[in-house]
Formats: structure tokens, sequence, C-alpha cells
């Protein structure tokens, strides 16, 4: 079955919908409207008001209303539109969500699923673009996952809202129209692990690592580069917190190089937490220092070749590949 | 007090080993005057001081692989007295100590080497000092590593230093050409022009020129051609000099490389100093000493570092035509096909007479293709006057 | 095929060598283009005649060059010339 | 009674005795735990931050009593007093402030973060208005489950300045969800008068201007507090939207153990003090015959009690093994 990224977190959150009466949707425009990226689309009518609530532009009451009615027994998955506008919900996201827990001493628990949005690449200028998931996966208390494939769209929600800690899940926009085959035998259970990082090409020679909507990008480089007969591993994060590091270290003491793509901004960016965890478990067994991609420091502008000069590109990668490789 | 630090001898370039003080301290040296040898990737080059002095303090001993831009030495201005003993050394002031003040503390002399090549040389008891880096910035690599662990490759220092210094030799300028002709293409967007040079008069001038000459006073028609894009650039400009930090510098003198293969394979392209303003009979014998030289190794480092612009002449070898590859940071190349009998028409008559392909490889960031046009037609020009070259 | 020569031959050899030291002489065929064979450049061409006019006394006009193509060819016309 | 009602001069009689002994033996305790809790603070066996209630305690005293055990409680940073009338053992109140692991949050919260699930007691919340969204969402999710109840959510007149109040506000009212909101007005944020900071100082035309119920009450009197969350909480758990009631109150420490007060006048503590909350009803209990000057003192001896017990425990509780750091970030084993 071919299914579209969009496609397949809509199939995610039916079943979901369908399958615990707890679950609900909310935020702003999920309902009428259809979701802004058409992901709840038809949900208003098949689930109700009640279920597919509608907010007002209020980011800090509806996500702290939904830390509210996850301490209250309900399984809320909230959708802020992007991770701009989450910034405005910052203080409940960090300040409760991830802390109740361990503030009342393991007593309560937030079961809490955050949907947004997040990155660049659409000209949407600089209040639009931002990708601050390292911002999230800076904070203990909540697990941050990057759905980059059709099947980890598919299936990181179920295990997200078993999860009775608060998750964070960021939807890259460049990724909504990206195709793929999903498998469709009987019965299918696509439900998928949300603690390990995947090998999404296995290679030999270096390590590409990245996550979310640069994953596309890290694959066309290692496909330029396999017929310059350079065979480049590439590592799809998948989780940001906690990271995955036995597996990141894996691939990188076999190939003994590391690029690591990231559209966050290069200064404390995630890349820089990877590149930390490499050095501190790989140093013997590197072969060249890692070399991060990450975005140019620089508001992601509007004008098109400014915002592609600004974000990690395919060319950017497979130049920072040569370069470790001196090749 | 003025520090003499490693230069680099050409793009590829960015560490060198200090095979052979010239001088000691107390010397007095001239400015152009050869102070050291350093064994680059290509060649053991004799580097020249830019200014006049004496030698105070010599900071890197025979044998020490430095980056480049390491202070080598550090001289006296003529007529400076030198500091009071116990004064910090020069070697101090510069943060680099000498060997003999502390043995294994020189920061300039510190091999890099990879995290993983260093534990894999402890493992097969492989000698790093001894290794050339294929790795960034010339640092030593797990392959590197275990192509010296290989049987015949030198295990330790009671076998002679390199096994085969000779594969050795081409397998780094292997590397050295890969990096700059890769970083070219890369970086370099070149553009491509060709013209078809009538060479008969050229062909008649040299021949009686050469008639009443003993063997050894004989010119090249190599010679006549270097004169000619030397001729060429003084028009245009624009092909001569360096694209350096995002900019075009040009030189007011054409310093040519020249395009010399070695007989091991590999190939160097020494300058061939200011060939605009000497006579042919001078370009004819410093040629020939050019080719002896580099073909004995035996270079010096600015006509390494000066090459301004390329001519290639692979019509030697009998092709017709040569697109080159731009060297960085030079900015044009010229090559020359054979010169080979065609037909052609002059005056409207079909004749069948000599001509040479004389290609042009620009860099666009630098010229466009019609001033590179312009280039070629003025060395065609040039090569029908060959009396005025 | 038997070789023309032998003791000139063996002296234009040792001068090539000054050139190309990685010749062999019996890998030279008297019957093929020398340039070609050992891969000389002008320079090295006009090197390699210098040393034979040095070596064995004899001028090499360069009109003389075009007939000289084969080591063969190099042998009949110094044969020639030395009488 | 949807309309802004007032009820600041409006006191019906005197309750039954034992209710009334009741309102007197609480605010006592509170106040004898407090006055301790400044003591050790001095003492160094509490630390960080450490905000007093004293003189607020008829909110408190008032508004718990008339909330169902079944309730939800969202509280702020000032909230030792709500948490001992929830019905957290004061043991676990002092044990937590001395942050040993038999505090109500395990010695990981101290006084700013008491939490006690069990009594749907939802935490002091250290952020000025952090609490108002987490009681609209537990509302949502009462109401959305068919679970009749109230979830009363105290903050200060300081988070009325906040986005997180307003947005509450907006969504309580228009999904029309059973938050009690009980605001305990002390006038200053701080150190900044209501009056520096606010243009519309009457608080609840702000929490009407969102079609929300409100009463305003003096938060001096518990019996008066007492009343009108009664009917506010009845309102709510009748008709299911949300009801705003104003405490107009005083707290006559500092904002915390760190603040020199340099933002009001004794002259004007002094005057609030003569409203105190304990002597002002201890008096009416004594003028109106229902308590004696031995009563009074047989109750402050018991709270004395209480609270020397509490101390005792917490000096005696162990510390919680650094080894157990890392735990309670996440919930252990929760993820299937």
């Amino acid at each position: 079955m071919r299914v579209s990224y969009r496609e397949a977190m809509r199939q995610a959150l039916h079943d979901a919908l369908v399958s615990d009466p707890r679950v609900f949707l909310m935020g702003e425009d999920v309902g009428r409207y259809g979701g802004t990226y058409a992901v709840s689309k038809g949900f208003y009518d098949e689930f109700g008001p009640e279920r597919i609530r509608d907010t007002p532009l209020s980011e800090l009451g509806f996500v702290g209303a939904g830390i509210g009615a996850a301490l209250g027994g309900m399984r809320p998955i909230v959708e802020v539109m992007t991770v701009n506008f989450s910034l405005l919900a910052l203080d409940q996201i960090v300040n409760s969500a991830a802390l109740l827990r361990h503030m009342s001493g393991g007593q309560v628990s937030v079961p809490l699923v955050i949907r947004m949005a997040t990155g660049a690449g659409r000209q949407l200028a600089a209040q639009h673009s931002h990708s601050l998931e390292n911002w999230y996966a800076h904070i203990p208390g909540i697990r941050v996952l990057a759905p980059a494939t059709i099947a980890d769209a598919r299936g990181m929600l179920a295990p997200a809202l078993a999860d009775p800690d608060p998750v964070v899940i960021f939807e890259h926009a460049q990724l909504y129209n990206t195709e793929d085959e999903l498998r469709d035998e009987p019965n299918e259970d696509w439900r998928c692990d949300i603690e390990r990082a995947a090998i999404r090409r296995p290679g030999s020679r270096l390590t590409v690592i990245t996550y979310g909507g640069s994953l596309p990008k890290a694959l066309e480089a290692a496909d330029e580069l396999a017929r310059d007969g350079i065979d480049v591993e590439v590592l799809d994060l998948r989780v940001l917190r906690p990271l995955d590091t036995e597996t990141i270290a894996e691939s990188v003491s076999r190939t003994h190089r590391a690029v690591i793509v990231d559209e966050g901004w290069r200064s404390g960016s995630l890349a820089a937490e990877v590149m930390a965890r490499i050095v501190e478990r790989c140093f013997y067994d590197l072969d060249a220092p890692p070399v991060r991609v990450c975005s140019e420091e620089v508001p992601i502008p509007y004008a098109k070749h400014m915002e592609d000069a600004a974000l990690p590109q395919a060319a950017k990668i497979v130049a920072a590949v040569r370069e470790v490789l001196n090749v | 007090m003025f520090d003499f630090t490693l230069p680099s001898l050409g793009a590829d370039m960015d560490e060198g080993k200090l095979i052979e003080w010239k001088v000691k301290p107390g010397d007095t040296v001239r400015k152009g005057q050869v102070v050291a040898i350093v064994d680059t990737s290509k060649a053991a080059v004799d580097v020249e001081i830019w200014q006049d002095g004496v030698v105070h303090e010599l900071l890197v001993e025979p044998g020490e692989r430095i980056p480049v831009g390491t202070v080598l030495a550090t001289l006296l201005e003529p007529g400076e007295k030198p500091p009071p003993e116990g004064a910090a050394s020069a070697g101090e002031r510069a943060g680099k100590l000498t060997p003999a003040a502390a043995p294994g503390a020189s920061e300039a002399a510190r091999q890099r080497i990879s995290p993983a090549a260093r534990r894999r040389a402890e493992a097969l008891g492989v000698d790093i000092a001894r290794l050339m880096g294929s790795g960034p910035g010339g640092a030593v690599t797990l392959a590197d590593v275990e192509a010296a662990a290989q049987p015949g490759a030198s295990k330790s220092a009671e076998t002679v230093p390199v096994a085969h210094p000779e594969a050795d030799r081409n397998a780094e300028m292997r590397r050295a050409i890969a990096a700059a002709m890769s970083r070219s293409k890369r970086e370099i967007p070149h553009y491509y022009l060709v013209e078809t040079i009538p060479m008969a008069r050229a062909q008649r001038w040299l021949a009686q020129v050469n008639e009443g000459r003993p063997i050894t006073g004989r010119l090249l028609m190599a010679v006549l051609q270097l004169k000619a894009v030397a001729a060429a650039l003084a028009q245009y400009p624009e092909m001569n000099g360096f694209f350096r930090d995002g900019r075009f510098e040009s030189v007011p003198a054409a310093h040519i490389g020249v395009a010399i293969s070695l007989r091991q394979g590999g190939l160097i392209a020494p300058a061939l100093h200011d060939v605009g303003s000497k006579p042919l009979d001078q370009l004819m014998r410093e040629l020939a000493d050019l080719v002896k030289r580099t073909r004995a190794g035996s270079l010096r480092s600015s006509e390494m570092s000066d090459p301004t612009i390329t001519v290639t002449n692979l019509g030697e070898q009998g092709v017709e035509s040569v697109m080159g590859v731009i060297y960085p940071p030079q900015v044009a190349l010229v090559g020359f096909g054979r010169i080979m009998e065609r037909p052609w028409v002059e005056d409207g008559t079909l004749v069948v007479t000599p001509t040479v392909v004389a290609s042009l490889a620009a860099d666009h960031r630098v010229s466009d293709g019609h001033r590179g046009a312009l280039f070629l037609a003025e060395l065609r020009e040039c090569l029908q006057r060959p009396e005025e070259l | 095929m038997s070789e023309k020569y032998p003791e000139l031959r063996a002296n234009v050899i040792a001068i090539l060598r000054g050139i190309a030291p990685e010749v062999e002489a019996d890998d030279l065929r008297d019957d093929r283009p020398l340039r070609q064979q050992v891969d000389l450049d002008s320079m090295d061409w006009l090197n390699f005649l210098i040393g034979i006019s040095e070596q064995l006394k004899v001028s090499i006009p360069e009109a003389d060059y075009g007939r000289l193509v084969t080591l063969g060819n190099l042998l009949d016309y110094l044969r020639a010339k030395l009488g | 009674m949807n309309e802004t009602g007032d009820m600041t001069e409006a006191v019906t009689g005197m309750p039954e005795r034992p209710f009334a002994h009741r309102l007197l033996a609480d605010m006592l305790r509170i106040r004898r735990m407090e006055e301790k809790c400044a003591e050790l603070y001095g003492a160094q066996k509490i630390r960080g931050f450490l905000h007093l209630y004293i003189g607020e305690e008829a909110c408190a005293t008032g508004a718990m009593h008339a909330l169902d055990a079944g309730d939800n409680v969202v509280a702020t940073y000032r909230e030792h007093g709500h948490a001992l009338l929830r019905g957290v053992p004061m043991d676990a109140i002092m044990a937590e402030m001395f942050g040993k692991a038999a505090g109500c949050s395990r010695g990981r919260g101290g006084s700013m973060h008491l939490f006690d699930a069990a009594r749907r007691f939802y935490g002091g919340n250290a952020i000025v208005g952090g609490g108002l969204p987490l009681a609209v969402g537990l509302a949502l999710a009462d109401r959305m489950q068919g679970i009749r109840r109230v979830t009363a959510c105290f903050f200060g007149e300081g988070a009325v300045a906040e986005g997180a109040f307003h947005e509450g506000m907006n969504l309580a009212a228009l999904w029309r969800l059973p938050v009690l909101f009980l605001c305990e007005n002390n006038l200053y944020a701080m150190g900044t008068a209501l009056d520096r900071s606010e243009s519309q100082t009457e608080l609840c035309v702000k929490a009407a201007s969102y079609k929300v119920p409100t009463l305003k009450v003096d938060g001096m009197d518990v019996r008066a507090v007492h009343e009108a969350t009664c009917r506010a909480a009845q309102q709510v758990r009748e008709e299911g939207g949300p009801f705003f009631v104003e405490f107009r109150t005083f707290r006559f420490r500092a904002h915390s153990m760190f603040d020199p007060e340099l933002y009001r006048d004794k002259a004007e503590v002094e005057e609030w003090k003569k409203r105190g909350p304990i002597h002002s009803f201890s008096a009416q209990l004594k003028a109106a015959g229902e308590l004696s000057e031995d009563g009074f003192l047989d109750l402050d001896a018991a709270a004395e009690a209480e609270v020397a017990a509490a101390v005792a425990f917490a000096e005696a509780a162990a510390w919680e093994p650094v080894e157990d750091l890392l735990r309670d970030v996440t919930t252990p084993g929760g993820r299937s």
C-alpha cells in the first residue's frame, strides 16, 4: 500500500481515536478546518466536537489543559500547529508536563502526546521555520520523537499514547507529502518501537547521522556518493530523547567517521549533543574528527535561494562527507 | 627579530618535513637565499627566505613534520643585536620550544593522527612517526596504519625507514594530485575554448633560427609557445593570477607553470619565472634546467608556489588537443596539442599546412568566454609573428 | 630479429638511459617509433640528441630530425655519418 | 447567581460549635506549623524558598471545608495550609520541607511542591498562573468521563496579570467546565501593589468579562470565606460551568524568607493585623459564648503538639539514598 506521510499520520490518529475512548484530539483548527496540514480531515464529523476539540489561539491554555486532562485520566493528543507557536506553551510543557512526576515524588504521571509541525523549506520566513527539537530534547521528563519515514508516521503514535509520560512528536512539514510503501497485511500491527535509532542505509566508510526532515537529504547524498563508489551509512535518530547512544556508538565504531546533519542551528544543537556522545563513547575508534552539517547561524530568510543556502542540503552533506574522508 | 615560517609551496600542501638546514645560527642570509630543504608530498623543495638577516635560532630539527605556518627559525634584522642570555628565547616567545630545550614537547612536531589509527598502530607495532597521512589535514588514518603494517612495509625502527620510497612517493603524489584536481573540479567553474592555429610561420622561423646553431643552442617550439602565451597574457591579465578567499588577485608577471610529467609517473608544473620579459634563448636554458631539476627532485620553493597559469603540451604525446584542469588557486590553463598537417584554407585556396589546436580552460568566476576567446585569438596572432617574440 | 650494429646500439642506448633510466635494451624494438616506445618529450629528445652529438662527435642538423623516427633509422643515420 | 456578587459585608449566623472550633483549630494548625517553619528556616533545617501564609489562614480554612473529598485541588507555592487542610499529614509536609524521603513528594518538591495524588491535591505550582490551565484540563477530563466533581484552583492576584489566567478563564467558560477559581488577593504580588500592576483592580470584573460568575468576600473572615465558597462550589456542581471567588486578604509576613519588605509600611501591616483571622474569629466565638480562654488554649496546645510531633518525625526521617537520584523522571516500566 503506497501512502503519504500525512495519510499515515491520519490513519494512526484514527486508530487511536477508535481504539481508546480516553483519547481525544485538541488544538487549533483540528476540527472543522480539518487540521492545518489536513491530518485530521473528516474526524470532526466522525468523532464529534468533544473528541475533536477546536481550541482558541491559546497555546499556553490548551496545552496546559491537555496536561490537566492527562492528570485527570484522559489520553489527550494536543496538536500545536507548529513548533514556532509552541514557544507560547513552553512554560506548560517544560514547567508542568515534564516536571510534575518528579516534583510529586512519582505520585502523578502525565500521559500526554503533543504533536507539532517543525522545520523550514517552504519560504515561510523566520517566524515559521524553526527547528527547535533540541530545546525539547534538552528536558528530562519528556520523550521526543521525530518520525521521518512513512512507517514511523504510522507506527509511533500508538506507543507514544501508551507511554505514561509526556511525548512530543515533531512532524517535519516537508515530509507530509512524501510517500512510501507501507506494510498492509491482514491484522497488520504498525506499532513500532520508540526507543531505538535505525540504520536506514547500511554502509562502511562513514556514518551520516540525522533525523526528521533531513533524512531524505541524507539519503539523497548517500545515493550520490554511492555513484562515486563512496559507501556511507545513514542513521536515523528517530528518538531525540532519550538518545539511543548505543546504536550511534555501534555504527560509528564500525565506520570510524561521522557526519551529523541537523536542521537546527549549529550552536547548542542536537548535532552538538550527538557529536559529544560520539567523542565520549567512540574517541579511540574515530579515524577523523566528526563534522556537522547544520543550519547557518541566521534566522531563516524568505527568499528561496537564501533559504536553501541557510539549510542543510544534500550537496553540503556530500561535501562534508568528502571532507571527512579526504576524497 | 623576525620569524621564518614554513611557506605553503602549493595549493595542496599543508605540511612538510624538514630535510635539511642550509644555514646555521650566526649565518648571514640574503633575500632569495635557499635556507632549508623541505619534503612536500611532491618533491624535496629548496625553501628560500624573503628577507635579509642573521640566523638567530633554528627551532625545528631535520626529520620533523610540520604544518604550514610553523615558525622554523628566528632571525635578527641586519644590524640587530641578539637578545641577552636568559631572556625568554625566541622559541618560547613563539610558543614553540626547540626539541633540545624540551624533548618531545614540541607542539609543531605533534603529528596528526586519528585516535583509531593511533590505537591500531600501537596494536600492530607500527611506528607512526614515519607514516604519511592521507586523511584530512594530512592526518594519519587507520588505512595508512594498516597499509604500513602489510608484509613488505616497514614495521620497526630497525628496518629501513620506508620500504618502498619510490612507491610511497608515487602514492603521495597521486594523492596530492587527486586532492588538487578534485578541489579544482569542485570549486572552479571551468569553461573551455579551442582554437586551431596555423604554425607554418612559426615552424619556418624556428627552423631558420636553429639551422645556424649547434644542437646545444637550438630552441624548442615549446619555448616559442610559452613566450606566445606570456605575450597574450599581457593583454588579458584576468587569465594570470590567483583566486583566493573569494576574490581574484591579478599578477603582473607571467610565471608560467610548465606541466612536466615524471618518468615514474605523476606530474609537476613548476614555474618558469617572468616568461614575458626574458629572451627566448634564456627561456630555453631555464626550461632545460627546470626540467632537469624537476626530474631530479630538487625544486625551489618559489617554483612550487609561484605559477600564475599552467601550460601543458600533451601534443608531445601525440594527441590533437587537451582540455586541462586548472590548478588552484590559478585561474587558467593553456593546452597545446600535436602540431600536425591539416587541410587549411588560405586566401580562398585549400592548402595543407601545419597547425596546432590550442585550448583554454579558464575560471568563470574571474573571466568570461568572450575575453577567453580574445585571449586565444591574441595567442594565435603572436604565433604568426614569431620574430617579435 | 638480428640487431644492427651491436656496439653502436649499445652506446646509443647508454645515452638514452641517461634520459630514461628505466629503459631495458632488450625491450626496445628497432622498427618502432622511438619517442613513443620510450615516452620522450621534445626536451628529452633534444637532450638525447645532444648526448649523441657530444659523445659520438656527430652533428645532427634539425632538418634531419624528421628522418630519425625509429631506433633503426637513427642507427642507420649515425652509421652513415660515422662512416 | 449569574452576576457579580459582593459578600464582603454579608456574614450570616455563627456555625455550629464543633464546626466553628474545627475552623479555629485548623487556622491555628496552619499558623503554628508555619511559625515553626520560619524558626526552622533560621536553623537551616528548611531551605530554598519558603512562602508563608500567616495572616491568610481564613482563606484556605474556609475554602477547604467547603470542598468534597472527591474534588480536585490545584494550589500555588504558598500552599502549606491548603495541603494540610486537604488532609496531607503534617508529618509528611514537615518531612517534605526538610527534604526527607518520607515527605509528601519524597523530598523532591520542597515547600513549593507539596503533592498528594490520593487526596487529589495536584500540587503547589511555583509558576504564577501555571495551575490555571491544569485545573481547566482536570475539569475537562472529568466532564469527558462523566465524573461530577469540582476542581478548585487557588491562585494569588498576581496571576491575574498572566496570560494563563485569561486563557484558562476563557477556556473554562467557553467549554463550561466545573472549575472553581479561588483568588487569594493579598494586595501584593511579591512587592508590587495591585494598583501598580493592574489597570482594573476589580478582579471580579476581569473574570466577569469571560462571562464567569463571581463573588467577592472578606478573606480575613473564615465564616465569610466558607459560606461564599460553599455557594460557589454548589453552583459549579449543579450548573457545570466555572465560578470565580475573590478573597480579600493580607499576608502578615514577607513574601518569602528573602524579602526585606521595603515596599509597604509597617503601619499598613499593623492595621491589617488588627483584623487577624484567628484572633478576630476567636473573639467573635468568645463574645457569642462559644469559646472560653481555656478552650482556646487547648486548641492551641493541640496544634503545638502536632507541630512538635511533625518536627520530630521530620528530624528522624531518613534521607533518600543518592543512588535513587534518577528516579521519578519518567514512569518506571511504564511503557508497554
